[in-house]
């Protein structure tokens, strides 16, 4: 299967990504036919993974990949089994349709060709997330779902609404993205590997481990924010601003359900534990209520579909966290159902709402005349949606019963029922929105109604013929892909045995004759129950979705605060707690080693030492106390004139002679620029501010001299200049050791010196030559066009 | 001696600390000023002291008189100073010119780059 | 031109004096340094005269030393009698020389000689204010002045 | 300043100044001294003859730009470590020549070279802080 | 150690002690003033007792490399008494306030003394 | 010789030292600063003259006394230039001289060119 | 008497094996950048050649540091001491890869700057010494990366801070000055601890040389001065690299400048903190390292925190991103605390991402201000429109600076956030996961509102009111000065993302020689022991 060495896997999985690159090229040229040409991209992938499906049904793996960091252990390598297969043809196979839809959709649209590659750029990461092996790999594909994600939801981005539900999406699911991060780099870990078919053949070694908990509870951050499960869920119906084919494709088919697909992957090392049968049921089955009822009340067709999704996705967390086997194949089985209805009736509506205009399920209706090929696939769509005989919806929804329904313990009766609640009213709107806006009476609508072209009804017709070709051909269904999906999840071989007319008269026909009777009851009194949600929701007053806005508004507001308070903008302010740091900084360690440096008796020091000591202190002080700056200035000259005749008793003449020289000057060039300062006599300080700084200079002073007193207590290792001294004249011929230090032993530091002399006197000149930004600009902007540089202003004098 | 040597630079130190600490601008430099002169001293004690023999061999020999000052630390010094010092020059000259264009010498009043009222982040999408 | 050159030649020697070796490469880099000094201060010094009648100048400095210890010496009385009683003043003393070097010259004796500090010349170049540390008589001053050092720098320079 | 005493006077002064200053550059290797020093002392001299003529003949007087003058004096810094590439030996080993002239041994180094270098530097850049300053005032 | 050496290190001495005491004075004078041309006088006054205390350890200590530091240090301090005398004048001509009072608080003051 | 010469050395290093107490003192003890510039620019310029030329005998070097002369004769040059641009400075400026200050031939001059 | 005598030492004291050409590229960068500098300063007063000549030796400062980068990774730790000195006598440069790559990839920046300022800075920034200042800043930078001394560190500091200082007052504008003057103020207050430790530090071990004080520390029992030093060190270059409470400087200043200077600030200012923190605590000093390594975690913790609720609180987008700055050195910090080999490596990682992407994001801001007209971000909008590629590259740059894969960014967090929960700082981990998303928000909303957004804030949904200025208005030179950087940077980012082998093995190399400088301590003194 090799090409050029390259495995066509590799080449499948990079397709996307090439085609992306292309697209905005296509378009330009092709405008909305590029579509025909794009979708021959995923088709292919698609077509290449059939070619998997009969190994992989008689139960081989493949792991196929490439080395890509070797340092780090991260490959870019891939992971086919069932589940993965699955998966991997309903985003390639549904992409296709996505890729002609979108043609026909957004046919005309100016940013056309950056829709297509944003679309086949997501295509490209899903594909990646579900045959990633290598965890790493994983993780960056499942981000990227999450980035494509926000540049399709915020398409129309001049929409306030569609940069809200952009951005909440990118948050919720980006930062659900850092948390599996987190729980993938811990797995990693604690299981030695780096590859996730290396980490399923380890099998149960977690369950009995203290990483258990935290690892499940971090992956599971991962999948539920991306899989909106509650209290998550709120991003999902805001996504619905994206166009669409967005919203028929990353938002019900597939990236939705990478949560889902982790949890599947996931589950042969983390399932079937007492706490994973408790979290995800509970999450689900909330996630399931809560998104059929927020469906119900709905009157856009698009939001009813979208809180369904949102049902369906806890309904099969709920699925896979039962963990039996007729649970997991139920959940595979609903699945691949959903992604075939779902994204058809996706589509449905999207053509709706281009043939009309409008999309609120109370202003359509009579339409099947208007668009019969639309209205046909709707129909047979919402019929497997509503779990009727003979689509697969019908043979997901009696599996799964089987599954929930193990009448063993209370709390499966519990799920069951969540599960036939939730299916019912799945059942209402699947009738809601499939048979209300095409029979009934015409109704005027915005645009006068007509059917789609080609692109736009090419892909609810595939898929829904699909779903009842499945639901037909149940057993063939069931052998090539729910059956080694299933047993890839339970990781051990399933005998699946798919039939669509039910064996046996067992609860789950029962159970599937109640939903459908209480759908129907719902239904004929959908607008009570609608006022009833809205009554219940309006008292409750609040969501996750405004709690998302106060999060923000409440992190942007606590950030302005705690900013606010620590770059609080007072520069003695900023100095102070310099300062005070500094402090401890030093303080610390001598109290922390609890050594004070041993105060000998009073240093002998000779009178004329004594004197210019106290020359210096008193310069010091002068300064301190200067009435004025000028006082102080003089002062300063004191200490200065004071530490160069220390210098001097202690052998330093290069130095004191320096420091003449140096403290002079800087008193000259102080005089200098004082000359125009204004030297008012004032300390602005208050005098409980003096007090403070006081304190904080007498200790910082202290420590500091303490420290130094411990430095110089230790014995002295001179070993540097006894070399100096040694070599100064016999090598580098020069009398002067510290000369000879400065430009030659040393003379690397001179050199920086003289770098820092320099640009000094260049920043000076600056400094004082830029005097009127505006002016000179204009000027030299000017010049910059004629091409002459402009005369020196001033210094011109000299050249 | 170091340990005399250093309550004097400790003293320095306390002092410049404290003038930093001000609001006026032309105090903030006099303290940048005397703790170069503190940073200097810090240095040249702790290569440790001796008095009045400089590190300069003479005509006659090959190496330094015995017990002469230790050449390095004064090396290093040397570098320290005329580093601070052309700091010293630019602050000063920056401080001259920003109390020129802003008007006031009270750094505590300079707020032109954080201005008090920063405006509120905005809260929509 | 020669008196640059002379003023070059005196450079040399200060710089052979500075450096304390009279060999002739001394010298003679002396020689170019000091032209290099002349060339930074051509403008000042292009318009000036060179000196000559070098030993009246060693006269003058002779006096000069010998007033600048008397000075010091009436300072030093003044400073340690308990008490001190001055008469201060400023006076003004009328140039004769009128040479930009010759005013300067004698104003900086007069400063280091006793009791007598040159403040200001006025803007004529006629007038020189001196302050006298202790001026019972002005006219008594004028007159030393005039007859101790201006004399002797006319001597000397003219 | 208009002072016909200082104006007299600071010439001679600067000449004298610059000098001392090279002197005290040259022996720098030998006694307290050196580039840096050297060129703080012709500095003060600039600084003399700045307040006493005025700028601009100072300015003049250097020909150059001071600033012109301080990166020249850094290139030749960088300059003189470069020689010991070609002899095979690290970045500013001080390499020295001995040449006799007119009888004298006189000792050249690169680290003479270097010194010139921040006797250069120092002269040109604080210079040019000083008049530039010194210039602000008399506008 | 010869009388000679003896004799001189004694002198030495002797002069360090009065020019310590010479330098307190000085900085006395600096630290009251009244007037900045008082402090700056002292300053300058100073920076001459530093020559002569240079030129004393230059004795006692036999290295003569210290002359050049004494006449540096002369340059130098001609140059900052210059440059003074220039602020000066410039505070005073722009009419800065404060040099008014600080002169008329030092007339004041010896006006008090009289 | 030697101990002539070192006995020279300590007198007129204790000579310098003592003109420059007496310049101090004059700095203390005198009335404005005017007067204290007497005592500066003469006894003070002396002092630190006699104590480098101490040192240059001291040295009986031809470089050291050549430079100490040097030196000295630098300091005579500036000392009154200084002392006159203070005084000077001082005085235009408005740093009036004390009231025993009888006659004030500069202030009239000043005066009469103003008017 | 000497020749012989001489003849003798010069055996004790020097190298005396001839030295390869090689080893010169070790000083090599410091050498073009300021020889450049100091011909530009010669030659400043013709404008019109600035460019061109220091793009001449930035040129060569990015070949001499590739050539640099890959001596080093071939033959190990490269050193040369200066003046022929034995170390640790004198001053030796020993070039390990944590310096090499950190050289090159400063210097990859300077150049992008450099060709940016060709059109963002005017004649008079020309005039008064730009590229002047640019190139001394790389000799700053460069010399602070390359040198084996810890005071000639110091002195490199001093040459990197002086020339900023010269970039940032380039203009004169009250807000710069007000900037400038803070930025000066606290940033002298931080080379003056480092010299004051420095100076300690000499006094306690008596030597300079980076890899004898790692030898000589070792010998010295743990105590009050060893203790005060490192922390001193901690303060001192933690206030460079802006850790928290002392960054106050980086806030104060980074908006003020013109773009492209805050841009090369950004990119190196900190980062140089940054490396001397992994030069003296884990190199030099580790026990004492190890031994704050709690308080090092908390304050990178705060540091990332609190940077990035500053980026969250900003209206400027300048501001904003100079916040983020602050909380990326959080990141690296956290790297330093955990202190083991991949945390380390993480930090280096964080360190070279971090160059590169706050420089582009804040060029490519520049863009933006010349196109919408300004920094607010309640003033921006309608971008998307004016300029679709510049949209593309800011979103990389966010999805970078955030942590997202596959860019830069992703990698050293992935290393830092896996290192903290093998080392059970799990603390560490959340916060620097917590910092990612809060960056994804900060920098997610900026772009949004700048790109998104059809008009300015106060402007009605739906609108299309963006005021977009084309490039050529704000123009004089060439467009292609200032996407060809950008261009340049935002491939770099991509690239390190989706290829980062090279990378992981360079940090990775870097931090062992950091960890253990066993290699680093032979090659510097082996010829003296
Ligand atoms: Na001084
Ligand atoms: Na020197």
């Amino acid at each position: 299967m090799a090409l050029g060495g390259v495995d066509p896997l590799l080449i499948a999985v990079a397709a996307p990504f090439v085609a992306a690159v292309a697209a905005p090229f296509l378009a330009r040229i092709l405008h909305h036919n590029a579509a025909w040409l794009l979708a021959i991209v995923p088709a292919l992938i698609f077509y290449h993974f059939t070619g998997y499906v009969a190994d992989v049904s008689a139960g081989q793996r493949f792991a196929i990949g490439t080395d890509w960091i070797p340092t780090y252990s991260v490959r870019f390598s891939f992971y086919i089994d069932g589940l993965s297969t699955l998966f991997a043809m309903l985003i390639s196979g549904i992409g296709a349709f996505i890729v002609l839809y979108s043609g026909g959709y957004l046919k005309g649209h100016p940013d056309l060709g950056r829709f297509f590659s944003f679309i086949l750029l997501f295509m490209g990461s899903m594909m990646g997330v579900v045959l990633a092996d290598n965890l790493i790999t994983l993780f960056i594909f499942w981000e990227l779902t999450s980035i494509t994600s926000f540049l399709l939801i915020g398409f129309n981005h001049k929409s306030e609404r569609s940069r809200r539900a952009a951005i909440q999406a990118l948050v919720v699911t980006g930062g659900g993205g850092l948390v599996l991060l987190a729980g993938l780099l811990l797995l990693s870990y604690v299981s030695g590997q780096t590859e996730m078919s290396a980490i399923l053949q380890q099998g149960n070694f977690l369950k009995d481990s203290d990483w258990y908990l935290p690892i499940l509870i971090l992956i599971l951050g991962g999948a539920f924010t991306k899989s909106a499960q509650f209290p998550f869920h709120f991003w999902l119906p805001n996504a619905m601003e994206a166009p669409t084919p967005v919203s028929a494709y990353l938002h019900s088919a597939t990236m939705v359900k990478a949560g889902v697909y982790l949890l599947m992957r996931v589950h042969p090392i983390f399932g079937d534990t007492a706490i994973w049968s408790t979290i995800l049921p509970l999450f689900g089955g909330a996630t399931l209520l809560v998104g059929t009822i927020l469906a119900v009340r709905q009157t856009d067709m698009k939001l009813m579909l979208a809180y369904t999704t949102v049902a369906s996705l806890g309904l099969l967390v709920m699925l896979t966290g039962i963990s039996t086997e007729k649970a997991i194949e139920g959940a595979v089985l609903y699945l691949l159902a959903h992604s075939l209805f779902k994204g058809a009736l996706f589509m449905v509506v999207g053509t709706i709402d281009h043939g009309t205009g409008t999309r609120d399920v109370t202003k359509v209706g009579g339409l099947w005349r208007a668009m019969p090929l639309t209205f046909t696939f709707a129909f047979l769509a919402s019929w497997s949606m509503a779990g009727l005989p003979p689509a697969i919806g019908f043979i997901a929804k009696e599996i799964l019963y089987e599954g929930t329904w193990v009448a063993d313990q209370w709390h499966n009766v519990l799920i069951t029922a969540v599960a036939v609640v939730g299916n019912a009213l799945m059942f209402v709107i699947a009738f809601a929105v499939a048979f209300k806006p095409f029979l009934g009476a015409k109704v005027e609508t915005p645009k006068t109604a007509h059917e789609g072209s080609p692109l736009l009804w090419l892909g609810p017709a595939a898929l829904s013929v699909c779903g009842l070709v499945a639901a037909i051909m149940a057993h063939t269904t069931g052998e090539l892909f729910i059956r080694p999906m299933a047993s890839a999840i339970a990781n051990h071989p399933l005998d699946t045995d798919l039939h669509l007319v039910p064996t046996q008269w067992k609860a789950p026909v029962n159970l599937s004759i109640t939903t459908v009777v209480l759908g129907i009851v719902i239904y004929l009194n959908l607008d009570r129950v609608r006022k009833l949600i809205a009554g219940i929701l309006t008292s409750i007053g609040w969501g996750p979705d405004q709690g998302f806005d106060q999060a923000i508004r409440g992190i942007v507001r606590l950030s302005a605060f705690v900013t606010g308070k620590i770059q609080f903008g007072r520069m003695e302010g900023y100095m102070t707690v310099t300062i005070a740091v500094m402090v401890l900084t030093l303080f610390v360690p001598l109290y922390a080693f609890n050594e004070w440096p041993t105060m000998p008796e009073m240093p002998d020091f000779a009178f004329y030492e004594w004197s210019i000591f106290a020359i210096a202190v008193v310069g010091l002080i002068a300064v301190l106390m200067a009435a004025n700056g000028l006082v102080a200035i003089v002062s300063l000259g004191i200490q200065g004139f004071a530490v160069a005749l220390i210098f001097m008793l202690f052998g330093a003449p290069d130095l004191s002679f320096t420091q003449f020289m140096v403290e002079t000057l800087s008193v000259v060039i102080l005089a200098l620029v004082m000359t125009r300062l204004n030297l008012a006599p004032r300390d602005h300080r208050r005098r409980s501010q003096k007090i403070l700084d006081g304190f904080l200079a007498i200790t910082g002073g202290s420590v500091l001299g303490l420290t130094l007193m411990a430095v110089t207590q230790v014995q002295f290792n001179d070993e540097l200049s006894v070399f100096f001294n040694e070599y100064s004249r016999v090598i580098a011929h020069g009398r002067n050791v510290v000369n000879v230090i400065l430009v030659d032993f040393r003379g690397v530091d001179t050199l920086g010196e003289i770098a820092v002399v320099m640009v000094t006197g260049l920043a000076v000149l600056a400094l004082i030559r830029i005097t009127t930004p505006k002016a000179v600009e204009e000027e030299t902007e000017k010049a910059d066009v004629i091409k002459t540089p402009i005369p020196e202003q001033k210094e011109g004098v000299a050249s | 001696m170091e340990v005399g040597l250093s309550v004097l630079i400790g003293i320095f130190f306390a002092a410049s600390i404290y003038l930093i600490l001000s609001k006026q601008i032309i105090r903030i430099l006099l303290g940048i000023a005397i703790i170069g002169n503190a940073v200097n001293l810090l240095i040249f004690t702790s290569g440790r002291l001796s008095r009045e023999i400089p590190p300069i061999i003479p005509l006659d020999q090959d190496v330094p008189a015995l017990g002469s000052a230790n050449p390095l630390p004064q090396a290093l010094v040397l570098t320290a100073i005329v580093i601070s010092f052309s700091l010293f020059a630019f602050l000063l000259v920056l401080a001259f010119r920003a109390y020129q264009e802003l008007g006031t010498d009270n750094v505590d009043e300079m707020r032109v780059a954080e201005p008090a009222d920063q405006p509120k982040p905005p809260m929509g999408y | 031109m020669s008196g640059l050159f002379l003023i070059n030649l005196l450079l040399t020697f200060a710089w052979g004096a500075v450096t304390g070796s009279f060999s002739a490469i001394n010298l003679l880099f002396g020689f170019v340094l000091g032209g290099f000094g002349l060339f930074l201060i051509r403008e000042q010094v292009g318009t000036s005269r060179y000196f000559s009648r070098g030993w009246k100048v060693l006269v003058l400095a002779a006096i000069f030393v010998y007033e600048l210890v008397l000075s010091a010496v009436r300072v030093a009385r003044i400073v340690i009698s308990p008490t001190i009683v001055l008469r201060p003043g400023i006076i003004a003393y009328p140039l004769t020389v009128d040479r930009d070097f010759e005013i300067t010259m004698l104003a900086n004796l007069i400063t280091l000689t006793p009791g007598t500090l040159s403040v200001d010349v006025s803007e004529d170049r006629k007038t020189l204010f001196v302050h006298c540390i202790d001026v019972p008589d002005p006219d008594e001053t004028i007159t030393e002045i005039r007859d101790s050092f201006e004399r002797r720098i006319l001597e000397a320079f003219r | 300043m208009s002072t016909i005493i200082l104006r007299t006077i600071a010439p001679y002064l600067t000449a004298l100044m610059v000098l001392f200053s090279i002197f005290v550059l040259l022996r720098g290797h030998n006694e307290p001294g050196g580039g840096f020093i050297g060129g703080l002392i012709a500095v003060s001299a600039f600084a003399i003859l700045g307040i006493a003529s005025g700028v601009a003949p100072v300015r003049r007087a250097l020909v150059f730009h001071p600033m012109h003058i301080s990166a020249f004096g850094l290139f030749m810094g960088a300059f003189a470590g470069l020689p010991s590439y070609f002899a095979h030996v690290p970045f500013m080993t001080g390499l020295w020549v001995s040449p006799t002239i007119l009888g004298v041994k006189v000792d050249l180094s690169t680290p003479l070279v270097f010194d010139i270098g921040v006797y250069l530097v120092v002269v040109g850049s604080i210079t040019s802080i000083a008049l530039a300053l010194e210039e602000r005032e008399s506008d | 150690m010869t009388f000679g050496e003896t004799f001189i290190d004694i002198c030495v001495r002797i002069s360090l002690v009065i020019l310590a005491v010479s330098f307190v004075i000085c900085v006395v004078r600096i630290v009251i003033g009244p007037t900045l041309p008082d402090r700056i006088l002292a300053l300058d006054m100073l920076v001459a007792l530093g020559i002569g205390f240079i030129a004393a350890i230059g004795v006692k200590t036999n290295f003569y490399l210290y002359l050049d530091i004494a006449i540096s240090l002369g340059l130098v301090g001609f140059l900052a008494t210059v440059a003074f005398a220039r602020f000066i004048l410039n505070r005073g001509l722009v009419k800065d306030q404060m040099i008014i009072e600080d002169a008329d608080g030092a007339a004041q003051e010896r006006g008090g003394g009289q | 010789m030697n101990d002539v010469l070192d006995v020279i050395v300590g007198l007129v290093l204790i000579g310098g030292a003592v003109f420059s107490l007496i310049a101090s003192l004059g700095l203390i003890r005198l009335k404005d600063v005017y007067m204290r510039m007497h005592a500066a620019s003469k006894a003070g310029t002396l002092g630190s003259g006699l104590m480098l030329l101490a040192l240059a005998i001291h040295a009986a070097e031809l470089s050291v006394v050549t430079r100490a002369v040097a030196g000295v004769v630098f300091f005579l040059l500036t000392a009154p230039v200084s002392a006159h641009l203070l005084a000077r400075s001082a005085y235009l400026v408005g740093y009036k001289p004390c009231d025993d200050t009888k006659i004030d031939a500069l202030k009239e001059h000043l005066s009469d060119n103003k008017s | 008497m000497a020749g012989e005598n001489t003849a003798l030492a010069i055996g004790k004291a020097m190298v005396t094996a001839p030295v390869p050409a090689a080893d010169w590229l070790v000083i090599a960068p410091l050498i073009v950048t300021m020889m450049g500098g100091a011909l530009c300063v010669m030659t400043r007063k013709r404008t019109e050649y600035q460019p061109q000549i220091a793009f001449v030796f930035l040129t060569a400062l990015v070949a001499v540091n590739i050539a640099l980068l890959s001596h080093v990774t071939n033959s190990g730790v490269v050193v040369m001491v200066m003046g022929k000195w034995l170390a640790p006598f004198g001053i030796a440069f020993s070039v390990d890869t944590t310096s090499a790559i950190l050289s090159l990839v400063a210097s990859i920046v300077a150049w992008c700057v450099g060709l940016y300022g060709i059109v963002d800075v005017n004649n008079t920034g020309r005039r008064y010494g730009f590229y002047p200042f640019l190139l001394l800043l790389m000799t700053g930078v460069c010399g602070s990366f390359l040198t084996g001394d810890i005071f000639n560190l110091y002195v490199w500091f001093e040459v990197l801070l002086i020339s900023s200082f010269g970039l940032l007052i380039l203009g004169n504008e009250k807000i710069q000055l007000d900037g400038a003057l803070k930025y000066a103020i606290l940033n002298f207050t931080a080379t003056t601890l480092f010299l004051i430790a420095t100076g300690l530090l000499y006094g306690l071990i008596g030597t300079l040389n980076m890899a004898d004080i790692a030898v000589k520390v070792k010998t010295l029992p743990d105590g009050a001065p060893l203790g005060a030093i490192t922390a001193l060190y901690l303060l001192a270059f933690g206030m460079k690299a802006a850790a928290f409470p002392v960054n106050f400087w980086l806030p104060a200043s980074y908006h003020t400048p013109r773009i492209v200077v805050s841009a090369v600030f950004a990119g190196l200012l900190t980062k140089v903190g940054v490396y001397a923190l992994l030069r003296t605590l884990v190199m030099l000093l580790p026990e004492g390292r190890s031994a704050m390594a709690e308080i090092i975690a908390i304050i990178a913790v705060v540091t990332m925190l609190t940077g990035v609720m500053g980026a969250l609180a900003q209206t400027d987008i300048r501001k904003a991103l100079g916040y983020l700055v602050i909380s990326g050195i959080g990141s690296m910090l956290a790297g330093m605390a955990i202190g083991t080999g991949s945390a380390v490596a993480g930090t280096l990682f964080y360190a070279v991402h971090s160059i590169i992407v706050m420089t582009a994001l804040y060029l490519v801001t520049g863009l933006i201000g010349r196109m919408g007209g300004s920094f607010d971000i309640r003033e921006l909008g309608g971008l998307y429109k004016g300029s679709p590629v510049l949209a593309g590259l800011f979103l990389v740059l966010c999805f970078a600076v955030s942590g997202l894969p596959p860019f830069s960014g992703f990698w050293p967090k992935v290393i830092l956030v896996e290192s903290s929960l093998k080392e059970s700082y799990y603390w560490v981990a959340v916060a620097i996961l917590l910092t990612g998303f809060l960056t994804t928000l900060s920098v997610g909303r900026i772009w949004i509102y700048a790109f998104w957004r059809g008009g300015p804030e106060s402007a009605p949904d739906n609108s299309e009111e963006g005021k977009i200025i084309p490039l050529s208005e704000s123009l004089t030179g060439s467009q292609a000065a200032l996407w060809i950087p950008i261009a340049l940077l935002v491939s770099l980012v991509v690239v390190i993302g989706v290829a980062p082998e090279a990378m992981f093995r360079i940090v990775g190399q870097g931090a062992v020689g950091l960890i253990d400088p066993s290699a680093y301590i032979s090659q510097v003194l082996g010829g003296a022991k």
